[in-house]
């Protein structure tokens, strides 16, 4: 019998939901999966275990893995090799090339993208902006003139949860907002000390620091789901956050469209991705059973009933292309498309603070910097200069 | 230096009767020793003239004053604890110093205090150790200073030599009635040992249960006791007690009859010292005969006095200067103490004879003394 | 601890006169339990000590790795502003749990050695904590210290509209509320550890001070308190000891936050170990904790094994 | 303590005040070690509505045991959703025997150690003790590569290794130091009387142990019980300790949060450590008069 | 019953020298008692007997066997502890049948065994009792109980009585002494207190820091101390020792010079018993007396005897018996125990006279006995 072990931290609400759509593909396919969630730190106590696993000698059959980490475990020979099902099933075909890029390395699949966030997504009370006469901003003046209308309405303009990887996500919508794909990808993905010095990053900076004024005083460890919260009881006008945050909506009955807004936060052009992928490991030791297991789990992954199923799920939009958009709300429609456009433009760059962009130790620079500098009073120029020396210090 | 009464005093604790009605009378420097068994009331008496217990009823007068209550603090006492209780952080001279110091006494007076208390106990080399670093004998010497400095009206003393070992005990003995002889304190004094009450006591309380059995002199408790419970409790080796009946002898004469548990049945008869009393009434009732150790000598042998008698000799014990000769006399064990030139060895047969002017008698069911006048 | 004489010693262990196997094994039986412990520890404890210290000198960043690198990681740990902030977390931090812990357990301690009505019950609620484990509460905790959802929402509701207690948000103030959970979960504790104390001090001790006019704070500050030093000790070392591995805690409460400001070694090591793939640096910096608790700790044994000796 | 409200002398005002102030001060003291304990129960009992709206030290307005019910048996927890049980029926199957293995070791351990005296065993001791305080992060590590080679990485039965390995340093520590007190010369007696290491520690040592066996138990218990770190690294899926899948219950990254569950289920996985502290602390406090306080 | 040589034994322990040279032979049935001061290696060597302590050197042998290298178990041997050591978890009867039971004795007789020695020690209603239900001297009589039940050929004791207060000291000290009596076991008995050992021994061996001082008869160590720790350590109040100056008197007579630390300097000269030994060599120097508090007397007022004086009596300590009456000699206190008739109040001037033919000579710089012949 052909079995999977698979290690997550997907434990709870959507999450478990979406994940038990490739439990039970795997299952009705008589394959067995055998569940290991490690929950917690967006999947930093799972890494701890996958860590004492490997090096235990007795590495779980897949686990999630993200951007660059695919490759350090990739280089580390860790993974199993994926060519055979690849070609039956086509993914080259199926998959859009920045996806398939960020998880192949050497030319070769070492993983399998299964879906797509968007991260830079704005999701706005309509009933607080129309009580100040407001518009969904579209550049980030249009958002700071927004913003001060709400604050002077006594209305907290943004719902915000001070966590790093929060924090980081709204440094990085900022910095493709005012920046611009390219230099997100020289700053954020490629960590040129030039770009990381720029004045664009120093302005991304000092925008930050307005973004601070927008936020209420009782955002420190705030939950990102308290904050959508806060933006469902109008409570607070915006947030930004990745499109997970539908999920709070949903589970709220809320409708898009009608009851919330989601659009793409201000930028000229864009689309930051997080793409969750499963990677498989390779065990010496494995059994047969194993290696069927993780060779059928891998040709059920991106077939489009399993796409559907778990991105509506996941409230991400899968990461096949070609899928049917019936069953997706505007939002994910709207993502779907935003997809293709950007992948046609070439302007669809991949998450700093999920992980799809760079390096862990390089991403935990960068979270120390922004969550540093968003809860101080640290100037802009001083946030760069201690950016570079700890980007520096990570490599 | 005062007086001390206490009238009917009560106490009950967790619902017994822990001392019911003591009174006590003492003069300025008197020297009481409450003497009793474990668990008699002691140590409860003590603590409710210290004013460490409450009392339920009647009352304890320090001086001309009622002090029923009075904070301990403010009785003016002084106490020295079974355990010596010496404050485990303090050096020795903080310890003697802590009293005078909470009542506000100025450093040179404390000073002066404690140098006199120092050189009184021969304590000077000690003064900055801790407790932890003294040997049993000089920590009870260092309670004593903690006492001594504070020159109360009162001096309370619970069973302050028990933990000491015999040698050591017996010198501190000698110094505490030093001390007395030359303070002329009040004192009251809690103990065990009778052989410390005796040595030391102008005035001895015998308590059992809570209550006194016998208040007087040493000498007289010793000589006289009131019941066969004191008169057991003081002593070393305990007073003999042997059964027999009251007879009449041809001259009329009272006499102890000790039926011996032998074949033959043989009869003792010891004619006893009893004066003008009358006894007629208990005449062939059943008595108890009380006769201390060293009560009994060895008579010159074939000696034909009254009140001796052959015996043989069942365990001898050699203490050095005394030996212990034990012989059943009455289906009794009774202890002789003799001079060890006197005994002869296990086994073999002696001629003893009893001091009977030294005797006494007691009632079995009442365990009360029978006088036997003058 | 009394006496230590070796005189429990397994009997004729020297010669072995019978020298057949089953007397000698007799003689050496004590050994021979404490072994496979001993062992044991020695490999999991001391064995993998040196293990990480051979990593803290290595090029490891995601897996281990065995290629010596000197004392790079050493450097690099030292450079990094992070660790700095760990260290100084964790000397105010664990200055004042040390502190405030003595000080609420002993108070408790003294306070219910009053002859309280329903010591029981109390001492049951004060002890309870030390039952948790931080991933239960630290949630609650982290609610309770919110402005907006706990102790200062509640009394402004109460009408203080001013009241502000916001010290979790705040990168200053973070490190004292970990010091208030913390303290909350050990204080019962060390309560227990002084009030077992308290118990054993001799009575008459408490009597004779009564008599000498010292009133009831000043016979616990100048006698009982004093002759119950060696429970300092002891509450010191347990504290220390939990103080550098309170790692928990801060997991649940703040994760370091705001931004790294509440950051202590623990999360420092943990975190460059298995969120950052700095590895060697993780190492490196378990070495120096390592370093912190043997200067507490072996000092203190020192002290302890050879007091009992000389008792 | 004296009584000293038995004192004669002291009925005055101030000792009143006294009295009160006690009350008041434990009273405060008391809030504060609740407050944890209340704000966890009242949100376990509220509708997840009315958490979200306002502070979370009130009185839930209405209670409910629904999120009990499903933190018990039906909370999904990856993809399975049997809420807590079946983690909580396995941490007790791998922290009991754990904790008696540890507690018998550290028994044994202590008694060789103190009554059983070879050279070097204070060295041995004082190395062992050590063990109590590695900060256990750095050892992860190379156990799991230990593990590995032992083949029982992610088992229940590598995890209770785990726990008692790390459990031993102290379960020795609390027996060593009870131990010291007792007399050498019952070990004498009973050596004359022909009993054996064993036979004496059987017959004799271990009847006057109860004491201390508590204090380890609760000890160890608690610790085991409560640990996160070996847990999440050292078992997996359904092999989890109940902390781990608490954590797994409570922290999701991007789904939706059910307080009311995450507390109910909070407070279902501390019953057993706080049952056992309220059943047995008396003896608790107890067991440290009885020796171990001196740490 | 059994015969125990001990030849030479050595033990070092933490780099000191515990016994350095012990040698003792006992024959069946004698009664060994090992006296000495606390920490001179008394209850190391009884270890050493029993197998708990190892041998550095030397040769112990019960009965014909070496058994330096037999263990405890196997050597026939039972030991009673001055803790009693009874295992606190078992009742009586337990704790007196665990050493036949762990030796694999059948349920009948460990019964018939427990049977005899309860009767033995009346100990029959105690027997379902755990020992902290038990007083201090049923908690001794069960640890002597456990010892006899086994039937060993060596007895050895621990300081069994000093943990009882004195009365039950006492007695189960005649107990024991019965007991050895009855039984005519061989025993080694260990204890500081020298009434004990006058009082049980056959031979008693007197220790001070691992070696022995004196090793023989009671009354012979009593009479004739080998030394002044000896002296010293034997006989309470202890022996009285005072400096003197060896003279010689008109008649040729050698006396002991005291001098008084008066004004006067006032001389007391005191006759010593020298038969004919010759102490010429000595004759002039400094010598210490040695004289037991029952060697001094009241002498009759104005008796002009030699060796009698007038002095003050300084401390009065009647202890029932006997009296003990404290003065100052030579500037050293002195102790006498008089008859309580002869006693004056402290204070008054009294006539003492010592028994001459019972002081010792003692050199101050070897503190050795100086023999004065017979
Ligand atoms: N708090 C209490 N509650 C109930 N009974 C008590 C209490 N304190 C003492 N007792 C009892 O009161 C009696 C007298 O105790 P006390 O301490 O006065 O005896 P004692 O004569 O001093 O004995 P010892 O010689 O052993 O010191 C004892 O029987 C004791 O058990
Ligand atoms: N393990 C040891 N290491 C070093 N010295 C020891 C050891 N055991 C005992 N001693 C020393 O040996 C000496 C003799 O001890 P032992 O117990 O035999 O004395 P004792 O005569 O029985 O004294 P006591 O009357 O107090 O019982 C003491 O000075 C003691 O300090
Ligand atoms: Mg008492
Ligand atoms: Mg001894």
């Amino acid at each position: 019998e052909p079995t999977l072990e698979v290690l997550h931290y997907w434990t709870s609400g959507g999450e478990s939901l979406a994940i038990n759509v490739f439990a039970d593909a795997l299952n009705n396919a008589g394959g067995k999966w055998v569940d290991q969630p490690v929950a917690g730190g967006g999947g930093d106590a799972m890494n701890t275990v996958l860590r004492t696993r490997v090096i235990a000698g007795d590495p779980p059959g897949m686990t999630i893995l993200k951007g660059p980490v695919v490759t350090e475990w990739a280089n580390a020979g860790a993974l199993a090799d994926l060519e055979n099902v690849a070609a039956a099933e086509k993914w080259d075909d199926i998959l859009p090339p920045l996806l398939s890029d960020i998880v192949k390395v050497d030319g070769k699949y070492a993983a399998v993208p299964l879906d797509v966030h968007r991260v830079d997504w704005m999701w706005v009370n309509p009933e607080v902006l129309a009580s100040v006469d407001g518009a969904v901003p579209t550049t980030w003046d249009e958002f700071n003139t927004l913003a001060d209308k709400l604050l002077e309405a006594g209305i907290t303009p943004l719902a915000h949860g001070g966590q790093p990887w929060q924090d980081a996500t709204m440094f990085e919508v900022v910095a493709l907002g005012l920046g611009g794909p390219d230099f997100f990808r020289e700053a954020l993905v490629d960590v040129n000390p030039d770009a990381l010095r720029s004045d664009t990053m120093i302005a991304v900076f000092d925008q930050m620091r307005r973004m601070r004024g927008y936020v209420d005083d009782n955002f420190s460890g705030r939950d990102w789901n308290l904050a959508t919260t806060m933006v469902m009881n109008g409570d607070a006008a915006m947030q930004i956050m990745g499109d997970w945050a539908k999920g709070e909506f949903l589970a709220a009955n809320k409708t898009p469209g009608e009851d919330f807004i989601c659009a793409p936060a201000p930028n000229k052009g864009g689309y930051i991705l997080n793409s969750n992928s499963f990677a498989f490991f390779d065990d010496p030791n494995a059994s047969d059973d194993a290696v069927a297991g993780r060779e059928l789990m891998a040709s059920l992954l991106l077939s489009e009933e399993a796409q559907i199923e778990f991105t509506l799920n996941k409230g991400s939009v899968p990461a096949r292309l070609g899928v049917s958009r019936e069953p997706y709300d505007i939002c994910g429609v709207r993502s779907m498309d935003d997809i293709e456009a950007t992948l046609a433009s070439g302007t669809l760059v991949p998450s700093m603070a999920h992980e799809m962009a760079t390096s862990s130790a390089n991403r935990g620079a960068f979270l120390e910097i922004i969550t540093e500098h968003f809860n101080s009073d640290m100037s802009s120029q001083e946030a760069v200069e201690l950016l570079v020396e700890a980007i520096e210090l990570a490599q | 230096m005062a007086t001390l009464r206490i009238s009917d005093i009560r106490k009950k604790l967790g619902g017994n009767d822990i001392l019911n009605g003591i009174n006590v009378d003492l003069e300025d420097g008197d020297f009481l020793v409450l003497l009793g068994p474990s668990g008699c009331g002691k140590s409860t008496l003590l603590n409710m003239i210290a004013g460490l217990e409450t009392i339920d009823s009647g009352e304890v007068r320090i001086g001309d004053r009622v002090v029923n209550n009075v904070h301990p603090r403010d009785r003016d006492i002084a106490m020295v604890f079974q355990s010596y209780a010496l404050y485990p952080s303090m050096t020795v001279a903080k310890n003697i110093t802590f009293g005078l110091q909470r009542r506000g006494a100025s450093k040179a007076e404390q000073a002066a205090a404690l140098d006199h208390v120092a050189g009184l106990l021969q304590i000077k080399p000690l003064l900055n150790r801790r407790p932890a670093q003294l040997s049993g004998g000089q920590r009870q010497r260092v309670a004593m200073g903690r006492a001594l400095v504070r020159d109360p009206k009162l001096f309370l003393f619970d069973e302050p030599l028990s933990n000491l070992d015999a040698k050591l005990r017996g010198e501190m003995r000698t110094e505490i009635k030093r001390l007395h002889q030359r303070l002329g304190s009040t004192i009251v004094y809690v103990t065990h040992d009778q052989v410390e009450a005796m040595t030391l006591a102008s005035h001895v309380a015998v308590m059992k249960n809570g209550a006194i059995q016998q208040y007087g002199e040493p000498q007289q408790i010793y000589e006289r006791p009131a019941n066969m419970f004191v008169a057991g409790f003081i002593g070393a080796p305990a007073m003999n007690f042997v059964p027999c009946v009251l007879t009449q002898n041809e001259s009329g004469q009272y006499c102890a009859t000790i039926t011996q548990p032998d074949d033959l049945r043989t009869k003792i008869e010891l004619v006893l010292p009893t004066g003008n009393t009358d006894l007629s009434a208990r005449l062939g009732t059943d008595l108890i005969l009380g006769i201390r150790p060293e009560g009994i000598t060895r008579a010159p042998s074939g000696a034909d006095d009254t009140g001796s008698f052959d015996l043989v000799v069942d365990v001898v014990e050699p203490t050095g200067a005394d030996t212990m000769v034990v012989f059943n006399l009455g289906s009794k064990e009774v202890t002789a103490r003799l001079s060890p030139k006197d005994v002869v060895p296990a086994g073999q047969s002696m001629r003893f004879q009893f001091k009977m002017n030294e005797v006494s008698l007691f009632d079995p069911d009442t365990t009360n003394r029978i006088e036997m006048g003058e | 601890m009394s006496q230590t004489k070796e005189s429990g010693e397994s009997p004729d262990r020297s010669k072995g006169g019978q020298g057949n196997f089953v007397f000698w094994l007799q003689t050496r039986i004590s050994q021979f339990v404490v072994a496979p412990s001993f062992l044991a520890i020695l490999v999991v404890v001391y064995g993998f000590i040196l293990w990480t210290g051979y990593i803290s000198l290595s090029d490891s960043r995601m897996l281990p790795s065995y290629n010596f690198a000197g004392l790079e990681q050493y450097d690099r740990l030292w450079s990094m502003s992070r660790w700095y902030t760990a260290l100084n977390n964790m000397l105010v931090f664990g200055g004042l749990y040390i502190f405030i812990s003595l000080l609420i357990g002993i108070t408790l301690a003294i306070l219910l050695d009053q002859r309280i009505r329903m010591e029981g019950a109390l001492r049951t609620i004060f002890l309870y904590p030390m039952a948790l484990s931080f991933i239960v509460t630290g949630t609650a905790w982290k609610w309770i210290l919110n402005p907006g959802l706990g102790v200062q929402q509640f009394v402004r509701d109460l009408g203080f509209e001013t009241f502000t207690f916001d010290w979790i948000a705040d990168r200053d103030m973070v490190v004292y509320t970990l010091v208030i959970a913390a303290v909350w979960q050990a204080s019962g504790f060390v309560m227990a550890l002084f009030l077992a104390a308290l118990r054993g001090v001799d009575q008459d001790i408490i009597k004779a001070a009564y008599l000498d006019g010292a009133s009831l704070p000043r016979i616990y500050t100048t006698i009982i308190i004093p002759s119950i030093k060696p429970v300092f000790l002891s509450a010191v070392v347990i504290l220390s000891h939990l103080a550098i591995k309170s790692f928990d805690l801060v997991v649940a409460m703040t994760a370091g936050g705001p931004g790294v400001a509440s950051d202590l070694p623990a999360t420092f090591m943990f975190a460059m170990s298995f969120q950052r793939n700095q590895l060697g640096v993780g190492a490196a910096s378990a070495m120096m904790m390592l370093a912190t608790v043997m200067a507490i700790m072996v000092p203190y044994f020192y002290s302890q094994l050879r007091g009992e000796r000389h008792a | 303590m004296l009584d000293t409200s038995a004192l004669p002398g002291r009925r005055s005002i101030g000792q009143i005040i006294g009295r009160i102030t006690i009350y008041a001060m434990l009273l405060i003291f008391a809030t504060y070690y609740l407050m944890p304990l209340f704000v966890m129960l009242s949100t376990s009992l509220r509708p997840l509505a009315e958490i979200k709206s306002g502070s979370i030290i009130a009185l839930p307005r209405e209670i409910t045991f629904d999120a009990w019910v499903k933190a018990w048996g039906q909370a999904c927890i990856g993809t399975k959703c049997d809420g807590l049980s079946p983690h909580f029926w396995l941490t007790l199957k791998v922290v009991v025997p754990s904790v008696i293995v540890s507690t018998v070791l550290g028994m044994i351990n202590g008694y060789a150690l103190t009554k059983w005296r070879f050279k070097g065993a204070n060295l041995v001791f004082g190395l062992m003790l050590f063990g109590c305080f590695v900060p256990y992060q750095a050892i992860l590590l190379p156990m799991a590569q230990t593990l590995g080679t032992l083949g029982i990485s992610n088992t229940p039965l590598g995890l209770g290794l785990v726990f008692t390995l790390y459990g031993i340093p102290f379960t020795t520590l609390f027996f060593r130091n009870y131990y010291v007190s007792i007399p050498d010369d019952l070990i004498k007696a009973a050596t004359i009387d022909g009993a054996g290491f064993f036979a004496t520690l059987w017959y004799i040592i271990v009847p006057l142990s109860p004491p201390i066996i508590v204090v380890t138990v609760i000890w160890q218990f608690t610790g085991m019980w409560n640990d996160f770190l070996f847990g999440a690294a050292f078992s997996s899926g359904a092999g989890q300790p109940v902390i781990v899948a608490l954590n797994n219950l409570v922290n999701t990254t991007t789904g939706v949060k059910e307080y009311n569950v995450d507390f109910a289920a909070s407070i279902i996985a501390a019953i057993p450590t706080v049952f056992v502290y309220v059943v047995a602390g008396k003896y608790f406090i107890r067991g440290l008069t009885a020796g171990s306080v001196k740490g």
